[in-house]
Parts: structure tokens; C-alpha cells; sequence
């Protein structure tokens, strides 16, 4: 217990001196798995919008796949794209493998069965002559779909957090595909790691508080956008 | 003229059942349609079919006689339909009935001009800046049929648009409209269980049951002449009975209906079996055997077997040799001293009877 | 959990190699204890058992373990084995390292010419280790565009100075474990400076009361016994062609 | 690429031959995450009812503080644990560091806040008159969340994987408590970083391709009671 | 006698809006209550708040004169409420209509009969399989109506029960339900914009309107002696008017309305203003200035100004020195020959005119 009052002081002292290498790789982290966020709410959005509003054969099969996709371990997901990346896999040309771009495309990978997953029970509980009034109303597709989007706000704002906090806080695929360069492609997690690896409980817990600080901002900042939104 | 709106061929399924079957249905343009018919019978499935938002299994269809294939959008903004449930979004009332005209970009100002004339219409403009999610029934029906009304479309699909007003509302407001629709032209088909509101609102009436459409035509033809049994009832013929025809000459027909005689005016009636159909409102009762001096060719001697009263409406059922509802106002029953047992004379024109042939 | 249960901390390329899963059934059949081996970076396992959480320790970092001793946090500290230290890079060698005459120099040719190096970075012996050669030599490298630290264990950072086509130091057990997997050459090896040293050592049970003091002697006797020790010369032979560590218990530092 | 194919062939291989000590770690797997979504379940499902249902004041705060708790980095909730777990720490007494047990408590620390955000979620999107209709027709309270659990299945079950894919996948708790000991707290996924760290990533993408499948299962079963209920 | 079901100084809010405030209402044991009034009247919250949903922010519900703290489940088990939407679960329609009983612990066997009984009564046996998420309106709401009934509760509390119905259903239900709830006792409240409805189901009514009751008392009093221009309005009152007292004497009163003069009969009336109620069936049209030879004491000429067909009756308004409406047949409007700008006699009684005193 005493580990974790040191870590919370420590914490603050970080905090409040100002260190800059952890304010890079806060700001890394954010930048990182806030990208990785945005590319699984356009695809996880697109891919639950799918298979909420459509009838196919094989859709109970593919929402048991992204079901199943919840379940990836990010280390897995950190093997696999790992060994596409690297320069004897077959996109290692492109160079990507230890660098931020890679970590995105791996936790990408991590947070989008969980948008998805979270988007097909949003938008399937909205009442189902939802669409055709809206419709009816003159709304295009896509029209359509903004407004559903906006009538699911509030598990949207679930699935957008889940889908964050996914990607923010793995650190199996970080590790792997990252390198944790320091300076590079060093992370909150992979820092904590780091710190854990060398026995320095105290730094570890402090830098695990300010990334639980940072999704909790990053949280009441949605969730004030989505009630101004309700108000406005 | 070609119709507005039209279907041809159209079957409409759900899994394996057959929900509805319309070989050919129009509306003209500018024309009030109203459709009646039990529950369940489809009428919803063709509103959803004539707005564009339900593609039929098989068959057409068609917007001012050319057939509806892709292009919806551009078509379905030319309507705007109005659903059984509200089905408001979680935002203000205004800008629930703002929303198909932002759908279609029309300008903030204009926007706010016709939003607000139409809340103030439907006697919403109180709940305004309410949210659309915390209303009454009646409230959330208003608000509902303000985003349509707002759109001043070209063609209005209601179903049960009234159901949820209370009376007075739905009175005034029922005229109102009639007013709104005949001034704009508008197209306009709804779906109603109000018999009276279809009466009064509309030029047309279809009678759905079982998927199918049973009679479509002028209102009060539909009300007096209907096609056949299930018509009659939702029409409110209160009096269908089988009857032998006894003798047919010069457009007079006699008949044996139970034990009793009736004389009906049918032009070209050529069946041997029919169904005698008789509204309540057009049989007159006397009390005892003194027949109301007039000119019905049929005095038929019963007695009273049931009475209900429908507010200012009394509904009399007698035995006149077969069953017969008959209505009489409440003031006329109490001058009568009409009440179960009471003997009556039950009279009304030749006319008045409408025949439907059975071909047995 | 009970008695019975001696918890062991180690590092992960004891670990990895493979070594253990020999050893242990071994201890375990002979004195009855039950070891849960929990292998982590040398410095947490420093820090386990300065905090009691472990029984005994098997690390290879032997500044930090005399400090450890010193502070009356372990006892008992025995030599177990070495294996030795490899200067690692690519074929190609663009700093030209397989000169170099000893290891010292090598890292100059390194730090001369700005061939990339990854390092471990978090502590461990190995770190300790390359950290003593730069300082050898008055050069810092942290923060040169150059060196890079990997933050993670011996496997994870051979990967990325195999992909990155950069220099590196490793123990040769998890090279040799990985070799098949890496673009990586031995370049310079052999210096006496990389020895690369494990010692075993009992938590201080004065300290910790709680800490298993009699499974932790039994296992720090049972790794320099004759069996173990032999054991530990056959190891690996059969899979790389040559056994991964000399067992020298006893001997001198 | 081609370690991927020698892993899926690997998997093949491994689960044809029947290796004991592959199908032990896999029923360990499924045991912990097993219990530990369990628990997440009572959890979840609890908070997340009272987050959905009542109105209080800092409800809000309660779903800001649920959505964070889903970023909460296995790492931390390993180190925070194993704190408490240690000799050292405030519970070392119990005995239960580098047990199947710790691992289930801190897979159910990771486990319940994804639970609980689903459970608000699907709640949150009844009707909101079918509570009041439900106690109309005679539910006690226990009857009504029981019904409108029913009602809400398919968001729940989606609620249910994220949960245990949470818990099964994840590996830094797992390491930091269980110790990866073999045969006692190895699980799928601590056994694939220890391959990866050997360099044996054939078996490593073997073990992964059989956590997915147990992943995968797991799903279609409950998918399929799940299918079952709805046509009883 | 205590009442069955009874409020006192009940308050409801939502946010600041006071929506309900009842400082006394009985529901007597075994009879039937209909709810009118205006949308957004807080009707249904006044239901909720009897079914013991919805606890007030002030006041006491009384169950059979006890006030109900705690204990809700038992008490809640004895009522059953049927909402204005009908929120079926995800099962079928069976399963639907079992709920309660099973949420009571029913065996089997018994439930399954009862269920049985239910679905035909409410011609829905054919939906039994169905799934309750795929239903037209109307059959939803009988689903609804007999997941209430199934339970045969003691207390009743239906809104707006037979909105969606269709009308022969909705006639030939309303009796058989009146005569269900007349056998068993029931103590029933329901909610209707029907005035017809109630006037044919319910022993006593009250008007809501603006969160307050305005009124309540036996139908046929509330519908002839409204306490208010609301209530006037809601129970079909055509002609309300301001009039001032002219004589009063023995029970006899002589007001000015508009530039006519009315007779009407009111004991005891002092006011010197009033409001003149007067219902459109009590009113006779005669053509010209022949006015029907009957006992009514007051006879107006007047101008027809507009006539508006509702089915069988037609609302003719004239101006008889004072807008006034009358419901005629059409049957006699079409004898009479009657359209816009036909002169005409209006009778009516001097019982027939009802006065609210107006104290300015
Ligand atoms: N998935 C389905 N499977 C089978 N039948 C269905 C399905 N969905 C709807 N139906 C049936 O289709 C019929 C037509 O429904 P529709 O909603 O058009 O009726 P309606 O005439 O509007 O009735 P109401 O007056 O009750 O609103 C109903 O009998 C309904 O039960
Ligand atoms: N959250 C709220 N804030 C303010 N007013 C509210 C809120 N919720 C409901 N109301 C108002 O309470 C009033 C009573 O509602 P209620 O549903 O009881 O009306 P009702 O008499 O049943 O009407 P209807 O005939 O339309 O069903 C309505 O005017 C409604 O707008
Ligand atoms: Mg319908
Ligand atoms: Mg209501």
C-alpha cells in the first residue's frame, strides 16, 4: 500500500516539475492511440452500422467474428502485425516496423471489434421504424446515419471510450510492433513496463495515474461535447 | 390524367406470409384518400409501400405514371409521411419538426419561419423548446405530424394521425386541414379508424382487409353501396342480411328476408341470392304499428331487442323478422318511450336498400 | 500457497533459456519444496527481494548485488556460472567492429562512427554491463541520435537492432536461443570485461520474517551441488552445438 | 508471412496430438477468465443497472469514472495487485500471489468496467415506460431486471464477450500475479509471450490461433442459448 | 363506504412544472371511471400515479383507504395497467400475455387456460405464436389490453385502451367488456378521447384539464351540467355562451344571449351573468319560422351558417341571435331541405339549458 501512496505523490511531483520526457510521451500516447481510436470509430462504425441495420446471410457469423475480435490478445495482434512489418514480412518495405504508424495500425486493429461491437448493440436498440420515419422524412443514407448516430449518442460515447481506453492501454502490441524506443515509440504503457522491469513500483504507478488521468479527460471531454450537443 | 401515386402487381411479404396483394390502386392527384379496414388488415404495410419505404416483393410503384427505380431520394422528398408511433428524436420539439427541412437544406430563416407557423398550427408552440422524448401521447402525435405538415409536400401519407388528439383538437383540426389540403392540393392518403373522419375529410375511401383491397371509390358510395360483407361492417352498415329475391322488374326488386318482405331499388339486379345491407340511420321507427306517414315503401313490424347509446346517438337493435339496427337520436328514443319489448314500426325507402349479389 | 513454496526471482534470460525447466524438477524431487519461478528484469528481482516478496534470487548483475548484500538485504550469495557477453550487429558491419581487438574498442568504432546501437535500457545486467564499456570509454550515449534505448528484455531488443540493422550486446544464451530468427553476427566476442556472472543468494530472513529461509539455502546449496553443476555444463549442448553456460561455482570473482 | 502459416500448421498439429500441457493451459485459460468474467458480470451487471435506472446525484461522474476504468492497462491492474497481493502487501497473508485466484481478481478488476459500460449502455436504450410497464403487470423489482436483462440479450451477450475477451486476452495482470508458473498459472496468453520471447513464434502463433478458437466458441455457444431463448 | 382507490392533496412534478395537483379524488369499488380532458391534461400521469408507478411529490394514494407506504408489490399485484403504448417484450405474443401470471407465480396449467381464454377474447388467438415485436398497431394494443386482463385484477387501469382498435372491434369489445367488468366487480379507470366511449362504459367521469379535475360526477350529469367552459368543450357541449340574467323567479330563469332571449329552468340560480351550455342533440331545426309543434319553451329564428356531415349526424351552426349548434340526422337535413343561408327555427327546451354561474 505504501508502493501506492509513493506512486501517487511521485505522481504529482512528475506533474507538477514540468518533465518533459513525460509530457512526450503522454502527449505520444494520446496522439498514438487517439489516431488508432479515430480509424476504428470510421471503420467500427461503418462495419456495426452494417450489421445492424442489415439482413445478409453469414451476418450472425459476423457478429460472432467481432464478438470473437474483443477477445484479441494485443500481444497476438502485436505477433502478427509485427511479422507483416518486418523487413522479411511482406510489407516491410514500407518501413513502418518500431514506429509510431505501426502502433497505431496494431492498436487499430485492437480497438476496432470493440467500436464495432459496442456500435451494433447502439444503433440495434433504437427503436426499428426509426430509420424508415426518417427516411420518410427525406433523409439520405448518410443523412440517416448521422442522425442515428447522434439518437445513439450516449453508447456511441461507450464505444468511443471502450475503443480508447483499448488501445490506450494495451501494451503487448506496443511492446512488439513499438520497440519502446525511448524518444520514439515509447508509450505510457510501455513506460509503466518499463519502470515495472526495472523494480521502480513508485514511477510505475505514477505514470499508470496520469495515463487513468489522461482517459479521464479525454473522457469528460466527450462526454461535455455530447452534452452540449444534447442541449444546443 | 395520369394518377399521382400508384401501385400495379404489388405483393408485399413478411418471411412466408403474404401481407399484401394490390393488383392496381391509384390516387389522383390532389385527391384525399382515407383507408379503412380491421386490424392487421395492411393498411399500414401500404402506407410504407406508397412512401417509398417498403419495396414490394413483386410489382410497381409508381410516382406521377413512371415506375420508382432508384432515384428515391429525390422522389421521397417530394412526400413526407406520418407513422402509426411519433418516433420523435431525443432533441427539442422545434427542431424535431425542423428536421426534414434541414434534411433539405433549406435556409435557416425559412426554416424558422415554417417551424414556427406550423407549431403554432397544431397548438405546440408551448412545447417548443420542450424535449421531444418527455411528451404526452397527444403531444408527441402533434409534434409528429408538424415535421410532416412543415415539409408542404407534394403528396402526405398519414396513418392514425389523429388517434392520439382529443376530441375538440381533433375536430377542429380535421377541418383545418381539409381546408390546408384542398387549398395546396396536396395529395393526401390516410389511414384512419374513424369512420366519420374519413366521411368528413375524405373524397375517396379504400377498404383494406386481409392484405386486399375490397373497395375503393367515392366516399359516400363506399358508405352506402358497399361491395360485400366485410365492407358493409366497416363502413358501418349496422343491418346484413341474406336475402331471397321473390321477384326483379323495372329496377324494383322484392326479397325475403327472414320472415319479413322488403322492397329495393336495384337497377340490372339479376342474382337470385343477395345481401341486404341497411344503415342504421336510414331506417326511421315509429312506436306500436303507426307507421311515421313518408315515403318508405317498406313498414316492417318488430320489436326492440337492445339498446345502446352512443352519446347523442341511440343505437336500436330490433326484430323485424330479421335483425335490424336502427338509429335514432337520444331525444327521439325518450319521446318514443322506446325500450326492450317495446313493439315498433320500422320504415325506410326502397332506396335506402343496398343489394350485394350472391353468386352461390 | 504454503511452506512448502520457495518463490525464486530471476531474470527472464535464465528464463528463457530454458535452463530451469532442467533444474527445477530436479530441486524439487530432491528436497520437496514447490518453486514458483517468477522471472523478471534483474532490478525487480533486486527489488522483490528487498522488499521479502521473493525467497531467492538467481541475477547476473554483480555491482547491484554486492550493494544488495552490502545493505543486508541478501545472504548466502554463491556463484553459480557464467556464460559470456556478445558484441552483436550486421553482416555488412558498416563500423567495422570485427577489428576491434577487444571491447572497448569496438564500442569506440561504435561510437565514432554513429552506427545505430540499440541498447536494453532498463537496468538489467546486460545494461549495467554496456553502460560500464561507454563509461570506459567517457562517452555518454543517451540522447545521441545514434543510440536507442529498447526498454525491454534481451529477445525484443535483438529483434529491433536485427530489423534496424543495428549493433547491440547480448548474453550469448538468448542469441544463440534466437539466432535462427535474427540478422544479427556475432563481431566481436571473448573480452574478459564480458563475463557475464550469475550468482544465487537467499532473501535475509532477519529481515523479512515471512521470507521460506530454509527452502532458500536448500536451493542456493542445491544450485552449486555436483549435480546441478553438471547439469548446467551439458545444457544446451545437443541444441546449439555448445553448452550455453560454464558452471563455476565456487571460484573466485 | 510464412511463421504464420508454420504457426497455423503448428496449431493444427498441437491440437491433433493432443498435448496435454496445451489443452491444461486452455482449460486454465477458460477456467480464470471464465470466473473472473463471472464476477464481472455481478458486478457490472449491478452498477451498471443502477447507473442505468436511478437518478442520483455525480451519476455522471460514476459513468465517467466506468467509461476510464475501461482504459484501465492490465499492467496496472497487475502492479496494483500483486502490491496488495505480495508478502509485503496489505493481503499478503492470504496467500494467493502466483495463484490462479490473484489472476481472476485482477481479470475481474479489468473485466467489470467494459461490463458495466455495455450494461448501461443496452439498459439505457429500453424504452423508458417498459420498466413502469413491467412493475404495472406485477414484477417485483428482482423480476424486472431479470426481464429487462432478457430483453436487452443481445447488447448483453455483446457485453458478455467484451468482458471475457477483456479478461482472456489480456497478459500483464496475468504476468504480474500469476508469475506464468507452469503448470499452476500459465494461461494461453502468458504462454504465447513466453514463445515470443524465445524466439518460437511458430508456437506462439499456434497458441494464439487457439485462444482466438476458445475465444470463438465460447461466443458461438452463447450465442446459440442466446438463439435458443429468444424461439422458447 | 371507503373508496377502493383514492388520492389526497397529491402533487406531481417533473423538474419545476407542476403537471398534477389533486387535492381529493374516490374511485368507488366496482365502478367504472372514464378520464376525459384536453392532451397533456396529465391524464396519464394521473393513471400512473394511481397504479402506483409514479409516487407524488406531495400527497398520499389510499387503497382501499389505507395509504400506501411501502408494500407497493402486494398492492401493485392486485391492480394491472395497460399504457397508451403498448411495450411488448421480445417473446411471442403468448409469452406476452402469460407475463403477469407467471410474475405471480401461476402454475402452469391454470395460466395456459387463462391465456387461452384471453386471446379469443380479444380475437388474437391466430397471433398466439407470433412474435410481439412484428405486429400491426391495433393488434399490438390488444396483445397489450390482454396482458392486463388476463390477470383479473381488482383494480383496472387502462389509457387510452382502444385507440388503435378498428371500430366494429372497438363496439363489439366495449360491450363485452362492459359486461365482463359489470359481472366480475372490477373497479376500473380508463383514459378515453372518446366521449361516445365513455358515456357508454362509465358509471361516473371526470374531466382533467391543465393537471387539475375539473370535474367529476355521474356521466350523464357531467355530459348535461358541465362545471366549466372546459368541461363543456370536452364532453360535446356545441353552444357555450355568456348571457346575462334577465328575471329569475320560481326556478324559471330569462337570460339575454346575443340579442335573443332564453328560458331556461334552474332552481336556486342567483348569479346575474352565466355561461349557457346547450347540447347540440337537444336542439330541434324546424325550416322557415314553423318551428316543430312540441313542448319546448323556447323557439329562435336564425340563419344556418355552416353544416358539417359527421357520418349519420350533421352539425348544423346558426345564427340564432347567438352562434348556436345543432345535431341533426342527415336524413332529416336532407328533407328539410337545409343549407347555408336556409332560415330556420331552433327549439329546445328550457331543461335542456344548463347554466354555469359566472361571478364577475
Ligand atoms: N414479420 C411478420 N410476420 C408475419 N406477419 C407480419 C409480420 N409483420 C407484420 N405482419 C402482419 O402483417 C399484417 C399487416 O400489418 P399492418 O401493420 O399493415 O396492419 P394495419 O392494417 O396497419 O393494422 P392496424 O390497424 O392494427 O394498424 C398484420 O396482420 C401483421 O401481423
Ligand atoms: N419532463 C417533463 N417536463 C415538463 N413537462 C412534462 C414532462 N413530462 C411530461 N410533462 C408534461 O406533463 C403533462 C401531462 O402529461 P400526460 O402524459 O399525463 O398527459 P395526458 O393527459 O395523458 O395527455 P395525452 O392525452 O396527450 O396522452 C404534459 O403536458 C406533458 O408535456
Ligand atoms: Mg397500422
Ligand atoms: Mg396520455
Amino acid at each position: 500500500m505504501g508502493l501506492i501512496w509513493d506512486g501517487v505523490r511521485e505522481a504529482f511531483r512528475i506533474l507538477g516539475s514540468g518533465d518533459r520526457e513525460v509530457w512526450e510521451i503522454t502527449l505520444r500516447s494520446l496522439l498514438v492511440s487517439g489516431s488508432a481510436t479515430g480509424l476504428a470509430l470510421v471503420i467500427g462504425i461503418g462495419v456495426g452500422a452494417a450489421l445492424a441495420f442489415r439482413r445478409f446471410p453469414g451476418r450472425n457469423l459476423a457478429v460472432t467474428l467481432v464478438n470473437t475480435g474483443m477477445g484479441l490478445p494485443p500481444v497476438v495482434v502485436g505477433l502478427v502485425v509485427a511479422i507483416m512489418l518486418w523487413r522479411s514480412g511482406p510489407l516491410g518495405s514500407l518501413n513502418l516496423i518500431y514506429t509510431p504508424a505501426a502502433m497505431v495500425i496494431a492498436q487499430t486493429v485492437i480497438a476496432a471489434p470493440l467500436v464495432t461491437g459496442f456500435t451494433v448493440a447502439a444503433l440495434g436498440a433504437l427503436p426499428p421504424r426509426l430509420r424508415p420515419q426518417l427516411y420518410a422524412l427525406g433523409a439520405s443514407r448518410l443523412q440517416m446515419l448521422w442522425l442515428v448516430l447522434q439518437e445513439a449518442r450516449l453508447p456511441l460515447l461507450a464505444a468511443i471510450m471502450a475503443g480508447f481506453g483499448a488501445a490506450v492501454s494495451e501494451v503487448g502490441a506496443s511492446l512488439m510492433v513499438g520497440g519502446n524506443l525511448g524518444g520514439e515509440t515509447r508509450v505510457l504503457t510501455t513506460a509503466v513496463v518499463l519502470a515495472a522491469r526495472r523494480g521502480e513500483f513508485a514511477p510505475a504507478i505514477a505514470l499508470s495515474i496520469i495515463l487513468l488521468t489522461l482517459v479521464f479527460l479525454v473522457n469528460l471531454v466527450l462526454t461535455g461535447v455530447q452534452l452540449r450537443e444534447r442541449q444546443s | 390524367m395520369t394518377a399521382k401515386l400508384s401501385l400495379r402487381d404489388v405483393v408485399v411479404r413478411r418471411g412466408e406470409a403474404e401481407i399484401l396483394r394490390v393488383p392496381q390502386f391509384d390516387v389522383a392527384a390532389g385527391e384525399v384518400l382515407a383507408v379503412l379496414g380491421p386490424n392487421g388488415a395492411g393498411k399500414s404495410t401500404l402506407l410504407q409501400v406508397l412512401a417509398l419505404l417498403e419495396r414490394p416483393a413483386e410489382g410497381d410503384v409508381r410516382l406521377d405514371g413512371e415506375p420508382v427505380r432508384g432515384r428515391e431520394l429525390s422522389l421521397r422528398r417530394r412526400m413526407a409521411a406520418v407513422f402509426q408511433e411519433p418516433l420523435l428524436l431525443d432533441r427539442t420539439v422545434e427542431a424535431n419538426v425542423e428536421l426534414g427541412l434541414s434534411l433539405r437544406g433549406v435556409p435557416r430563416g425559412e426554416r424558422a419561419a415554417r417551424v414556427r407557423r406550423w407549431l403554432a398550427r397544431f397548438q405546440i408552440d408551448g412545447l417548443a423548446r420542450r424535449s421531444g422524448r418527455h411528451l404526452s401521447g397527444g403531444e408527441a402525435q402533434r409534434v409528429s405530424l408538424a415535421r410532416a405538415f412543415v415539409l408542404e409536400p407534394e403528396v402526405l401519407l398519414l396513418d392514425e394521425p389523429f388517434s392520439a388528439l382529443d376530441q375538440p383538437t381533433r375536430e377542429s383540426l380535421g377541418n383545418e386541414l381539409a381546408g390546408v389540403l384542398a387549398e395546396t392540393g396536396v395529395t393526401a392518403v390516410f389511414v384512419t379508424h374513424d369512420r366519420d373522419e374519413a366521411a368528413r375529410l375524405a373524397h375517396r375511401v379504400a377498404v383494406l382487409a386481409g392484405g386486399q383491397i375490397r373497395q375503393v371509390g367515392p366516399t359516400a358510395e363506399v358508405f352506402t353501396r358497399p361491395a360485400d360483407e366485410t365492407v358493409a361492417a366497416y363502413v358501418g352498415v349496422g343491418t346484413v342480411e341474406p336475402a331471397k329475391v321473390l321477384e326483379s322488374a323495372g329496377g324494383l326488386v322484392v326479397l325475403q328476408v327472414g320472415s319479413s318482405r322488403v322492397e329495393a331499388v336495384a337497377e340490372g339486379f339479376t342474382a337470385n341470392e343477395a345481401l341486404l345491407c341497411l344503415r342504421p340511420e336510414d331506417i326511421v321507427l315509429a312506436p306500436g304499428d303507426a307507421a311515421v306517414p313518408s315515403s318508405a315503401r317498406n313498414h316492417l313490424r318488430g320489436v326492440v331487442q337492445q339498446v345502446t347509446t352512443l352519446g347523442a346517438e341511440v343505437r336500436v337493435h330490433a326484430d323485424c323478422g330479421f335483425p335490424l339496427v336502427a338509429s335514432i337520436t337520444r331525444r327521439s328514443m325518450e319521446e318514443l318511450g322506446l325500450e326492450i319489448g317495446s313493439p315498433i314500426t320500422a320504415s325506410f325507402k326502397a332506396t335506402a336498400v343496398h343489394l350485394i349479389p350472391l353468386n352461390r | 500457497g504454503s511452506d512448502n513454496d520457495l518463490i525464486l526471482a530471476t531474470t527472464t534470460s535464465t528464463d528463457d533459456s530454458g535452463l530451469l525447466d532442467e533444474l527445477l524438477p530436479l530441486f524439487e524431487e530432491e528436497t520437496g519444496y514447490h518453486v514458483k519461478l517468477i522471472a523478471v528484469g534483474t532490478g525487480r528481482a533486486l527489488e522483490m527481494g528487498r522488499r521479502g516478496d521473493a525467497d531467492v534470487l538467481l541475477v547476473h548483475a554483480p555491482e547491484s548485488e554486492e550493494e544488495f548484500v552490502a545493505s543486508g538485504y541478501g545472504v548466502n550469495r554463491q556463484r553459480v556460472m557464467h556464460n559470456d557477453f556478445v558484441i552483436l550487429g550486421p553482416e555488412s558491419d558498416p563500423a567495422g567492429l570485427r577489428s576491434a581487438n577487444d571491447a572497448i574498442a569496438a564500442m569506440q568504432t561504435i561510437g565514432e562512427s554513429a552506427a545505430k546501437f540499440i541498447s536494453r535500457g532498463d537496468d538489467s545486467g546486460t545494461h549495467k554491463l554496456e553502460l560500464s564499456l561507454w563509461q570506459a570509454l567517457d562517452i555518454d550515449p543517451s540522447g545521441q541520435s545514434w543510440y536507442r534505448e529498447a526498454g525491454q528484455g534481451m529477445g525484443a531488443t535483438l529483434q529491433i537492432a536485427s530489423q534496424r540493422e543495428a549493433y547491440t550486446i547480448s548474453d550469448r544464451a538468448t542469441y544463440l536461443a534466437l539466432e535462427d530468427v535474427l540478422d544479427l553476427e556475432v563481431l566481436h566476442e571473448g573480452d574478459p570485461r564480458l563475463l557475464n556472472i550469475y550468482h544465487v543468494m537467499q532473501v535475509n530472513p532477519q529481515r523479512h520474517g515471512s521470507v521460506n529461509a530454509a527452502g532458500a539455502q536448500a536451493f542456493v546449496e542445491f544450485m552449486v551441488s555436483d549435480v546441478a553443476q553438471a547439469l548446467i555444463a551439458d545444457f544446451g549442448a545437443d541444441q546449439f552445438g555448445q553448452p550455453l553456460f560454464v558452471p563455476d561455482a565456487g571460484e573466485r570473482e
